[in-house]
């Protein structure tokens, strides 16, 4: 038997890739969640319909993209529509399974912040900004957050609501016209956060493999809940590593 | 039709437009956003619902008094510094924002080429955008009693895209990703289009967008115009030009001197080696923005 | 995924249900509608912007309670006299009516595509279509005050729709006038495409929609299913069985034995001959419909 | 000298042709205004810029189409364009400079009828309807009627306005937020009508060859007026006979 070591990444990049079913049609962002559906099909979901805010339908990219506009994945599409069209007909009309978002801040109820550090109009750190994310978390029928565990990132309460997850908490997404199920887990270098069902607030389900639920506490700006049932993250697969570092080029 | 890239600038660009200079990753018009800066233009309201680093030029630049946009930043690399520099501490010069979701951009667009005053889309329900943007507004419609998102319509002065094909009348072709391109120069009253070559007759292309040329008021003939972003079928994207940035707006010496190279420079021929710059320099570690972009 | 079009039109189409057989000239399914006519569907809301022959005939054949279109002839012809004489003597039963101009079903089809509840436009405004149907509002612009015309989504139950092709796992692709078909198949609950062929590989064209196959319920593959109108690359249309509808749909008598004959033959290659019918009418000189079709 | 002659829809056609300025965009109706169009293109018009409702843009077709959507306009365009784009991105936008319109009826202000004679919920006639003219007449620059003379067709107020002229004068278009100036010039197969500059009220500005005024008035059903400087339409030429026949096939 060989010993497998992996980095947090790795680990994060793995489960996330885990929690895509085959066949969904998942909106992909750059960065972690690109590399994420890129080892979902190349892995347990060959049909995953992988969909750019370029307007790539059904890219299949031999290669991870560096921007959401690559020659690659224009290529390997089925088709590449417009960008009114990708929002519109798309995202907007209900036709996406999975989105994936990533966050500067999220709050215990997975409300996204991709906006602002500090005050709006004088601002400590100004981020790039809402891109696709509030129709992301609004229209897909459900969304996962990729994100690095920190105190700093997992806050009481976002600094800018940029995209809607959980509101205040139970019935605000329905309040807010909002037609999908929003946040249903947030995975992390240290483990995994789903909504309460009842309170919408964010609870630890699961750790990393060598990962304690207290780290995870401390690594989090609010009172965390830990799930009675919490789950040990399955070790990545020799394959699963291989994938994710063919892709990444760490291999 | 084809007239240099300075002229058009000149002739279509005026201190104060609107200017929208589009462009989804592929085809960004970097080598006339170049000539914006070498032309000293001033207190423009730029508009892109992706700014990236040919527009933290601008803004480095002072050549924006506004920024109209969903999304800022270096596209797989990170933040755009000149750009933060600018709304933090207004340098070189003060920078107003008024800032969208891609999907509002997009419609705003949209609306703008239709001839209609507003757009209405589900979207900004609960966010702070909303609150923040005296341009998001709601609508309820009259059948349903639904109550939705309104923008209003954008029209900028000038679109400038990249294409890769014109021919000699003037029509434009593009394709691969092609993003908002069409809608932006329909909404805008004056179109500046430069292209990669002119050529006799514009053979069909699986994926084509063509703007006839009655909405196309300048053609420019600028190979590589659109470098370090890529045009399909002719060159790919410069990864290393768009990492290399990242060390080059961080540091307001080291984009001086980017300036002072761009400016010293004439026409587009310059704009691929002022863009590259230094080796790739890795996001540095306290860099907080989002590691995937989201969308 | 292909399956015979008695088979797709009876898992598909329902008693009651609101079916749009859409194409704008080019690509119509008259094939899938005389499937429809053959399995004795009755109560249909029928949406099309330009019912033409195959609409006269589903009408005729008593299979729709409603008309939802913006014009409704014989392209180049004139009237539909099986529409004239449902709408104005109940024959061979009542037929409601829901008029809009184009602009306005466009944009209807566009709303349900994008799950929107309502489209905006500039139009109506002054004519008598706003007063006779209710599906025509008002709404007023939250920017400008400007007031504009509303009208709800388009949403139907069932959407059929002919292409040239479609792939072994239900892509399908159609090119050349495309007209309203992506947004009437995206707009609708429940989708079913006649293609003339199914290839391996769908090769791209200039000018192309391709429909992914997750948007497709069935596809049946019916070569010639578009006749007599045509398939852009496959035949032309056969204008001669258009002005030669004009004789049959004029007379119950006529059109009865048309009836007939179709609902005697048994599937989609019958297709072609029933629609053929006698030499060319001209139309006749007491026919008060616009010498041009205006638009 | 040869001795020409020709058919009053003849004479009709060739002054609609005329009308057509070269250069312009021009929305096509199928039968006298696509004829019309087509003749303008091979005469004094080369360069005029053909759009056909089904989505065709710059299209120069080399024989006459049946309908508005034959396959000979998608081969000849420069571009086609989905159904809703050509009626929002380029008439709603304003980018058309002029339309034809045919009608069943037309009134005093030439507002025009397409859609029933007789009651709207009873009609004596159902007519196809309104297909693309109310916004035509709405959106574009200028608007040609073309349709052939008489008693029923020209009537002192229509039946059913299914797209609006003048509405009922001056004043009404702008009050109604149409931003087009609506029919300039109605030519029929016995002369030529233009609204009155003050009262919007159709006049007769010219008649064909061999058409008396008093014939015109006669074949009207209000009380028409006639303008002082009644132009007599030059015949039609030879070229442009030939050009009409060789394109109906009554050549």
């Amino acid at each position: 038997m060989t010993t497998v070591t992996w980095t947090a990444d790795e680990m994060m990049t793995v489960t996330a890739a885990r929690s895509l079913r085959d066949g969904t049609a998942c909106f992909v962002g750059i960065g972690l969640p690109s590399t994420a559906a890129n080892v979902a099909s190349r892995t347990h979901a060959p049909d995953l319909w992988m969909i750019y805010e370029s307007g790539t339908l059904g890219a299949s990219p031999d290669r991870l993209p560096l921007s959401i506009g690559d020659g690659i994945l224009a290529e390997t599409a089925d088709t590449v529509v417009s960008v009114p069209e990708v929002f519109n007909y798309w995202l907007q009309a209900g036709r996406i399974d999975a989105g994936f978002l990533g966050a500067a801040q999220i709050d215990r109820y997975a409300n996204i912040n991709t906006t602002v550090i500090g005050a709006y109009d004088d601002p400590a750190v100004r981020l790039p900004g809402a891109g696709g994310a509030p129709e992301i978390a609004a229209s897909c029928r459900e969304v996962t957050v990729i994100m690095r565990h920190s105190r700093r990132a997992f806050v009481e309460r976002v600094d800018f609501v940029t995209s809607v997850g959980h509101g205040t908490g139970p019935g605000d997404r329905e309040r807010l016209g909002l037609t999908g199920a929003g946040p249903v887990r947030v995975i992390t270098d240290l483990g995994v956060l789903e909504p309460d069902p009842l309170t919408r607030e964010l609870t630890l389900v699961g750790v990393h493999p060598g990962v304690e639920a207290a780290a995870v506490r401390e690594a989090t700006g609010w009172d965390l809940r830990v799930s009675e049932d919490l789950a040990r993250t399955p070790a990545p697969t020799e394959t699963e590593l291989s994938v994710v570092r063919s892709l990444t080029g760490a291999a | 039709m084809a007239v240099p890239l300075d002229e058009a600038v000149r002739q279509l660009i005026h201190d104060g437009d609107t200017v929208a200079l589009e462009g989804f990753t592929h085809l960004i018009p970097v080598a006339a956003g170049h000539e914006v800066i070498r032309q000293g233009l001033r207190d423009l309201t730029l508009v892109r619902m992706t700014p990236d680093i040919v527009y933290d030029q601008l803004i480095g630049a002072g050549c924006a008094r506004k920024l109209v946009f969903s999304w800022g930043g270096n596209p797989g690399v990170g933040s755009l510094h000149r750009f933060r520099d600018a709304v933090t501490r207004s340098w070189p010069v003060p920078l107003e924002i008024e800032e969208h979701s891609h999907a509002g951009m997009a419609n705003r667009y949209v609306a703008g080429a239709s001839g209609l005053p507003f757009a209405v889309l589900r979207g900004y329900s609960g966010t702070d955008l909303a609150g923040n943007t005296p341009n998001i507004r709601t609508i309820t419609c009259p059948f349903t009693g639904q109550e939705l998102a309104a923008v209003p319509a954008l029209n900028p002065d000038v679109t400038v895209i990249h294409a890769q094909r014109a021919d000699a009348a003037g029509n434009v072709q593009l394709w691969g990703i092609t993003g908002i391109q069409k809608e932006a120069a329909l909404a805008a009253d004056r179109v500046l289009v430069t292209v990669e070559e002119v050529v006799d007759e514009l053979e069909p292309v699986p994926g084509q967008v063509i703007l006839p040329s009655r909405v196309v008021d300048a053609v420019s003939v600028v190979p590589g115009g659109a470098a370090p972003s890529y045009a399909h079928g002719y060159y790919e994207r410069d990864n290393a030009a768009y990492r290399a940035w990242d060390a080059i707006g961080r540091d307001r010496e080291a984009f001086t001197a980017w300036l002072t190279e761009l400016t010293a420079a004439t026409g587009p021929t310059a704009t691929g080696r002022a863009a590259a710059g230094p080796a790739a320099a890795d996001r540095a570690a306290d860099d907080p923005e989002p590691a995937g972009r989201g969308a």
